[in-house]
């Protein structure tokens, strides 16, 4: 595993490797690289098989971190590259030329996270949500609780009691 | 002695009233036999007077147009012409209904005319399925037709009649009389053409459930849907009553005409079962191959034997 | 084509060169009112009642997870042909509709659509916690928590996806329901038509059908 | 296509001759199995409304409502859990981390109704048909949520801790102290149980977040002395602990030390004032007895802004914990640190000035607004059997305050201790050491009335007064001290039936037939305290008292005398948090008093 | 006897570029939903198609019926909170969810699990992967209405459902395997129970071998329909039984051995021509090598075995930040779980990548192009889509 390693260091500048288990790698690329190191591993090194295109959105640092997983099937080995994108402008460029199905990732990655991917089929169809006129929901600052209860008629009739308050309002009212 | 007219029709809504609550409780025990083969207990016999009633007992109905309100109309108009011009008992005078020599052409005429009936009152619906159910019923029935016809050109050569009453005369006397056994490619023939006049599972394409959810009657409900059930009681055991004349020797009494009008639909249970549905193309395709060919040697078998 | 210009008024040329103009709205739906359906003589009502309840016809469409126990139903070991109940493919010849747990919102719309084609008497059995108060997804932005806001509910059967033998209590119970006749969920919509539909209008943002389509 | 594939589908028409399989009637011979998730049980006696079920509840499904027929009292907090079915998932994680085993799951599945707000019940309250179903879902055997053993705290060996004073118990390390810190289920059980109500849940939560400084701060607003609580407290909280009822509590002790442990004294004024600015007011308050309960009120007062004043008759302050708690317990350094910050809040403090015989309680009166009082129980209570006046017969509180006060008291080779209490107790394992120390041997022996379950010393303190070879045989009524010509030779005792009558009241009844001696050269009384209110004489017929010689007060702890307050051991038992809690109430009732006077 | 060439005047013609020059307007195609409501949908999923006569030209999946947001509402939740949750992504085999949360958290965690417990769960492992096989499998028929099979399978599929309620307390959902192990025994005579199902699934694999797979009017509805080439298997990733069926080797039990597959002897099954027909073929065998598979772990499984390893407190459980992916084979093929944690006491991100998002979207769409309408259903069930899985 650590030769593939060697020979992306010595191709790509890549930060923070990660070598979770002796068949996951994980490190980071910068956002132009992408598509060639994706292209690079995909043609010369044998990943042919991309299992997914996930992306974390890290509202602390402002910045959403998208994550493509590849898979060697002969050597049985994964590879997860991670691409910060900053949270103000979200636009990444698509990869569906490298992978038909890519498309669908960033078809729902442009829904609920809001990341745009200009290029990729059908990027801006609905995937899950219809007329959705409220923030993308995947977005952290999206708060779930507040709009289920705004919208959908939870219903009344239900109180709770914290142990600690109820005790001290029956068994010592005024003291300390 | 001869019945005066109005005794004859009563006489022949007897033999309706029989036949349709026969066909209802044998729908129901063939839904049994099916349900045991699963493994289950299945519906009770009686279920189908139940869902008659409540489709009647429907309080709100909607319809798309005139040509929809007469579908279920000609489709049962089918059915019970069927039941008049053919003799259910074979020798009584009752039970002769009006059938008149010549008039198995009028038969066949009406199998197809409840169809086509059916076909502009569902096309009116404007479901898609159910316009692509009914192009699936039409194109099905017209392959089906010509191995039946071939058979019945058969029989017609054979006993020199065209009336179902000298059919039926000319096999009386012994099993060995029946056409099955006079002239047994052409049974074969008018058999597979009823599996898909019946349209059991090897060709039910046209109420096909996974592919266009019930084709034609999708849009049927409530009393329309009352109409077409009952039909579908009648029809099944008027068909199988005119298979049994044409092959099987027709009945001289009630109880053979059940037993023989339930053996003879239990064929298409028994093929119905075990196999899965083909595609459109490939039974109008399998239609013209096999049993057309089969037709063509039970006439040539026909003329050479009398 | 998005789906809105589906239901746009336009002219077509039919196949043999005739010009006509179709407008969707009109033409694809029947936007009348319901209206409250009165039942029959008592008597005859009675008869009516007692055939329906033996003749249930459940609309076979499962909208949530609960659905995954309706085919134990329809197979050996559960028969619930038994009771003469039976699936059917289309809302129009269906009387009973179960909604089987969670509704997304998409799903919901849909569900209003098929209940509100469904004919005459027509009962609605909810099964599982979701349709009670929103249940494990109580706080997800796309699942309705309280059912019986958009559709009259007859019959709740408890259960984070209820067994089979509970969906048949179920159904013996919907029966007792209907042969005392309180199963009037249809007249109960139709009266309170205005109050569900905005209620379902809060919810579903592109209404792009009429008010009532059946 | 052979023929094979036309004719074999027909082999399936052999299922017809085999008979149904189905379920003949699906209502009642279909019970769940015996593990099934069905509907909610509750045993509403063993269910202390802790609210662990609510807390890990996903769905939010569970509510902790009041419940009436059953109050709120320690331990138990009055509430029951209400399911609602139109949340819940059957996940059945409620019913494992449950401590006390009371909320399980029957088997029964079917419950159909038409209306939906009938869905939510309070298992075990409301009556249902499965509430007697004895299959359905119990808590794994060996599956449990919560961690019930305690993280063993390291203690010095016997050997090596019984010829010093040093102290044995070692404190946690922060490992240890995250651990244990992290059983706790923050249900707030132990916060009402706390005489001073200390926030609990929360400095134990400000452990796992390893945030000493919060912890502290929380611990400051209710109790001032936490160096001395993490050690010598009565921790009654332990008692109540949630986890305690299937395993080992909460070391509440033990964790209260380990956040005073890490804070530096230095940092302690930067932590406790950031951001505090007191409004000082012009009123002067005295405080009589630099106990827990003056220096309570003293340090809550100063918060408040009042000039404060604390006369101390002994030379130096803390009351009872100096000169009541042998050093191997509660060693000298830690009262200073805890002391010495209270003093730094502006509080002064005068040693060595007995109220009553340097200054008048009459002067107090005059030159102080308010006064309040907490002088302990000093004094040492007489079994006043005969040949209890010898000069060798001790009282224990007398042995304690000159062995803190450093004077050599004098140690025999064989010693009885009459009384089972905590002092009792103290007082055996310090003449142990000096014994050791002194002979190289120990002989002590101590004797109560109460038999060993009874005892009122902590289980522990009997535990490791044995390992350090001192003899504990209760169950003894004291008849006489043996003199033979003019020596002290041992003590006469007959088996004690009973130590409470009925109603709870102290008369012991004795079985004269069984006899024992205890051979010793010195006899200590160790069966309580007596507290000196000779400082009031003048004032004796303003006051009130109660039947039993205590001081009657308000719940502010206001005397009859508006002027005066009194708290502490003189108003309730020896207990260092109860005196604690009452300068507190104190110091809220001056402020009341002050501010309408 | 003679072929009729078919007259392709009236389909649109494909342009250079691969896609199809139409436009709906030309009235000479009809757009059809097999919509949500539709008997032949695997689950509410809805095919928009644009049908030229009974040929399908265009197809379009819609997914979002059953969206309830797992993965916000799992943000909200703590780590032993987000294990009844997480169940409920995919309901005809629900415990390779649990599975894969369970691992995912005791790898980030640090936990190791004891050794009993890894043997519990490939035990219910495989028993759910046999409920969903022995669906899927005659569910093919049952697309063609070949109804009987259906029948005998989810009987057979309800017995092994008891055996699930008598082990895990739960009937579909099990809620077993729980972040540090399982959560009970086997019940005393579980086994003897066990082995009496196994032999009616034997029996069954009979029966369903002479009345779907021997079956005349079968094989001509499904050889050589809906055929995957090779090449196809990278660019849409296609895995599990799809890829085995086109004479690919990829299954995770065999390729990134897992809990105890390493010692249990198995052999995935291949076939060469990647229809329907192989494709069906395939889980077949996977149905019967499960069966062996289950009687090999309950003869290896020791009997006693501490069930749960020490954990942290549930309640306020604290995971240092990390990643990781985990993978499983699920009956549909590689299923995955990637999660983020960033050490606050809940998950930062949970996504969940089922083989049936490429298979049932992209793939589906590409498959379903000149097809018969009356094969979009059965295309559908033999790729194994399962909604859920898609939009979570």
């Amino acid at each position: 595993m650590n030769e593939i390693l060697e020979k992306i260091k010595s191709k790509y500048e890549i930060t923070d490797v990660l070598q979770k288990r002796d068949d996951l790698l994980f490190f980071s690329i910068g956002k132009k690289l992408l598509v060639d190191i994706l292209n690079y591993l995909k043609e010369l090194e044998g990943f042919t098989h991309l299992i997914m295109l996930s992306s974390v959105d890290w509202l602390e640092e402002n910045k959403f971190q998208l994550t493509y997983i590849l898979n060697h099937p002969v050597n049985k080995y994964d590879i997860a590259i991670r691409v910060d994108i900053d949270r103000d402008n979200p636009v990444m460029d698509s990869i569906h030329h490298l992978w038909i199905h890519a498309q669908t990732d960033q078809r729902e990655i442009k829904e609920l996270f809001g990341i745009d991917f200009p290029g990729s089929p059908g990027v801006n169809d609905d995937f899950v949500l219809e007329d959705w006129d409220d923030i993308p929901p995947m977005r952290r600052d999206f708060d779930t609780l507040k709009y289920a209860t705004d919208n959908f008629f939870p219903r009344e009739g239900r109180k709770s009691y914290d142990t600690k308050e109820y005790m001290k309002s029956k068994l010592y009212p005024d003291q300390g | 002695m001869e019945l005066t007219l109005t005794s004859r029709i009563l006489y022949s809504l007897l033999g309706l009233f029989i036949v349709f609550n026969y066909g209802l409780l044998q729908s129901g025990v063939m839904r049994k036999i099916v349900a045991r083969v699963a493994g289950r207990y299945g519906i009770p016999v009686y279920q189908s007077y139940f869902d008659i009633i409540k489709n009647l007992a429907k309080r709100s109905q909607i319809t798309h147009g005139i040509m929809f309100y007469l579908g279920p109309i000609f489709r049962l108009g089918g059915g019970i012409g069927l039941f008049l011009f053919m003799p259910m008992i074979f020798g009584s005078i009752y039970f002769k209904n009006f059938s008149f020599t010549g008039d198995i052409v009028l038969l066949m005429y009406f199998q197809f005319f409840g169809m086509l009936g059916m076909a502009l009152g569902a096309g009116e619906a404007g479901h898609p399925n159910s316009t692509i159910g009914i192009s699936r019923g039409l194109a099905q029935f017209t392959t089906v037709e010509i191995s039946f016809t071939l058979a019945i050109i058969a029989i017609a050569i054979q006993y020199q009649t065209l009336s179902v009453y000298n059919i039926v005369a000319a096999q009386q006397g012994g099993i060995l009389h029946w056409t099955l056994f006079q002239n047994p490619v052409a049974t074969l023939a008018g058999m597979l053409s009823f599996l898909g006049i019946m349209r059991h599972a090897p060709f039910n394409v046209v109420m096909a459930p996974q592919e266009i959810p019930i084709g034609p009657p999708t849009e049927y409900h409530s009393t329309y849907l009352g109409m077409l059930q009952s039909n579908r009681a009648i029809l099944h055991i008027v068909e199988s009553a005119l298979f049994m004349n044409l092959f099987f020797g027709g009945a001289t009494n009630w109880i053979e005409f059940i037993v023989k009008t339930f053996f003879i639909y239990f064929t298409t249970v028994f093929v119905g079962v075990v196999f899965p549905r083909y595609r459109v193309d490939q039974s109008v395709a399998w239609f013209v191959k096999v049993p057309l060919v089969i037709g063509v040697l039970g006439v040539i078998y026909a003329t050479y034997i009398n | 084509m998005t789906r809105m210009d589906d239901l746009k008024k336009r002219t077509v040329t039919a196949p043999d060169g005739e010009v006509f103009t179709v407008d969707p709205m009109k033409e694809y739906f029947c936007d009348k009112r319901p209206e409250v359906q009165e039942p029959a003589h008592p008597l005859l009502e009675k008869f009516f009642n007692w055939a329906r309840s033996n003749s249930l016809w459940v609309l076979g469409w499962g909208t949530g997870c609960g659905s995954i126990e309706l085919p134990p139903l329809t197979t050996p070991r559960f028969d619930m042909f038994r009771y003469g109940v039976q699936m059917r493919p289309t809302p129009r010849q269906a009387g009973v509709f179960i909604i089987s747990g969670y509704l997304a919102v998409k799903t919901l719309k849909r569900v209003i659509r098929a209940y509100e084609q469904m004919q005459g008497p027509k009962y609605i059995i909810a099964l599982g916690s979701c349709t009670i108060n929103g249940g494990m997804y109580y706080d997800s932005f796309n699942t309705i928590n309280r059912l019986d806001h958009y559709i009259p509910v007859d019959v709740y059967i408890t259960g984070c996806m209820p067994r089979p033998e509970a969906i048949l209590s179920g159904f013996v119970e919907l029966k007792k329901r209907i042969r005392a006749g309180k199963a009037e969920g249809a007249n109960d919509y139709a009266e309170r038509f205005d109050w569900y539909k905005a209620n379902q209008k809060k919810v579903i943002k592109g209404w792009d059908m009429p008010d009532y389509n059946w | 296509m052979s023929i094979k594939d036309v004719l074999s589908p027909f082999l399936a028409w052999k299922k017809v001759f085999k008979d149904p399989v189905t379920v003949k009637d699906p209502f009642n011979d279909r019970p769940g199995a015996p593990r099934y998730r069905g509907f909610h049980k509750n045993e509403l006696d063993k269910c202390i409304g802790c609210g662990a079920c609510e807390e890990i509840c996903q769905n939010a499904a569970i509510d902790m409502v009041p419940v009436e027929g059953i109050e709120t009292k320690d331990g138990d907090s009055g509430l029951r859990p209400m399911v609602d079915y139109g949340r819940c998932c059957w996940c059945a994680l409620c019913v494992d981390v449950c401590s006390t085993n009371s909320l399980t799951l029957s088997n029964e599945y079917t419950w159909i109704d038409s209306d939906p707000d009938v869905f939510r019940f309070i298992p075990g309250y409301d009556k249902k048909e499965w509430d007697n179903n004895e299959l359905g879902w119990t808590k794994p055997k060996n599956y449990d949520l919560n961690n019930y053993d305690r993280v063993d705290m390291a203690e010095l060996h016997p050997e090596e801790r019984d010829k010093s004073f040093i102290e044995f118990v070692k404190g946690y390390s922060k490992e240890q102290a995250e651990a244990e810190a992290d059983r706790c289920i923050d249900c707030g059980l132990c916060t009402a149980t706390c005489p001073a109500h200390m926030a609990i849940p929360e400095y134990i939560k400000a452990i796992r977040n390893d945030d000493m400084e919060e912890g502290l701060r929380i611990m400051y607003e209710t109790n001032p002395l936490p160096e001395i609580c993490g050690r010598i407290c009565t921790h009654r909280c332990e008692t109540v602990c949630a986890i305690g009822h299937k395993g080992e509590p909460l070391s509440i002790r033990w964790l209260k030390r380990y956040i005073a442990d890490q804070v530096p004294e230095s940092k302690y004024k930067e932590v406790l004032e950031r951001g505090l600015e007191i409004t000082p007011k012009s009123k002067k308050v005295a405080i009589i007895g630099s106990g827990p309960s003056g220096l309570s009120a003293a340090y809550y007062l100063s918060r408040m802004g009042y000039a404060i004043k604390i006369f101390e008759a002994l030379p130096a302050a803390g009351g009872m914990m100096r000169y009541g708690i042998p050093e191997y317990r509660l060693p000298y350094d830690q009262i200073d640190k805890d002391i010495n910050y209270i003093l730094s809040c502006g509080v002064e403090i005068e040693y060595n000035v007995r109220i009553g015989k340097d200054i008048t309680i009459e002067q107090l009166e005059q030159d102080y607004d308010a006064v309040f009082s907490g002088t302990g129980l000093h004094l040492g209570r007489s079994t006043r059997i005969p040949g209890s006046e010898h000069e060798n017969v001790y009282f224990a509180t007398d042995l304690l305050r000159e062995i803190s006060l450093g004077n050599e008291i004098r140690v025999d080779k064989k010693v009885v201790v009459i009384g089972g209490g905590n002092v009792a107790m103290d007082i055996t394992r310090s003449l142990a050491r000096l014994q050791n120390k002194k002979y190289g041997k120990v002989d002590v022996t101590a004797t109560s009335l109460e038999t060993e379950d009874i005892m009122p010393a902590d289980r522990e303190e009997v535990v490791e007064a044995r390992e350090e070879k001192c003899i504990i045989d209760p169950g003894w009524g004291p008849k006489e001290i043996v003199i033979e010509n003019g020596k002290v030779t041992g003590l006469n005792v007959v088996k004690c039936l009973s130590v409470f009558d009925e109603e709870g009241r102290f008369s012991p009844k004795f079985d004269e037939a069984q006899k024992k001696f205890f051979p010793a050269d010195m006899v200590v009384e160790s069966i309580g305290q007596g507290m000196d209110l000779s400082y009031l004489e003048s004032i004796k017929d303003k006051l009130e008292f109660s039947d039993r010689g205590r001081i009657v007060v308000n719940e502010k702890y206001q005397s009859s005398l508006p002027w005066l307050f009194v708290g502490g051991d003189i108003i309730k038992g020896p207990d260092v948090i109860n005196g604690i809690a009452n300068g507190h109430t104190a110091a809220k009732g001056i402020d009341e008093y002050l501010s309408s006077k | 006897m003679f072929n009729i060439k078919e007259d392709r005047s009236k389909f649109p013609t494909m342009k250079d570029d691969g896609t199809l020059d139409f436009d709906l307007d030309s009235q000479k195609y009809v757009k059809i939903w097999q919509g949500p409501n539709h008997p032949g949908v695997t689950g509410n999923m809805a095919l928009e198609l644009t049908v030229s006569g009974d040929e399908v030209i265009k197809s379009k999946t819609h997914v979002g019926y059953l969206y309830r947001a797992f993965e916000k509402l799992m943000e909200r939740r703590k780590f032993i909170q987000c294990f009844p949750i997480c169940i409920r992504m995919c309901v005809p085999e629900p415990d390779i969810n649990e599975y894969l949360l369970a691992a995912s958290v005791e790898e980030l965690g640090g936990i190791e699990v004891p050794e009993m417990a890894e043997w519990l769960r490939t035990l219910v492992l495989e028993m759910a992967r046999v409920t969903i096989l022995l669906r899927g499998v005659p569910g093919q028929g049952g697309t063609m209405s070949l109804g009987m099979g259906v029948q005998w399978g989810v009987y057979i599929r309800d017995l092994m459902l008891d055996r699930f309620e008598e082990l895990t307390g739960g009937r579909v959902y099990h809620m077993y395997i729980a972040p540090g192990g399982v959560r009970g025994l086997l019940p005393s005579g579980f086994k003897e129970r066990m082995e009496e199902v196994l032999k009616k699934i034997d029996e069954f694999v009979v029966d369903i071998d002479n009345l779907m797979f021997s079956n005349a009017v079968f094989k001509k509805r499904t050889k050589g329909v809906g055929v995957i080439e090779k090449d196809w298997i990278d660019k849409y990733s296609v895995v599990g039984p799809n890829a085995r069926a086109a004479g690919i080797m990829r299954d995770v039990r065999k390729d990134y051995p897992y809990l105890k597959y390493d010692k249990l002897d198995f052999e995935p099954h291949t076939e060469k021509d990647s229809d329907i027909y192989a494709r069906s073929r395939v889980r077949w065998h996977d149905l019967q090598a499960s069966v062996d598979l289950i009687r090999q772990i309950m003869a290896k499984m020791p009997e006693k075995g501490e069930i749960r390893a020490k954990t942290p407190n549930v309640l306020h459980w604290k995971i240092p930040k990390g990643e990781t992916y985990k993978r499983i084979e699920s009956s549909r093929g590689e299923y995955g779980f990637y999660m983020v944690t960033d050490g606050t006491e809940y998950p930062r991100r949970i996504n969940l990548r089922g083989p049936s998002y490429n298979s049932a979207m992209v793939l589906l769409e590409k498959i379903l192009v000149n097809a018969n309408i009356s094969d979009v259903s059965s295309l559908m069930v033999s790729l194994a889509t399962c909604p859920p899985e898609i939009e979570r």
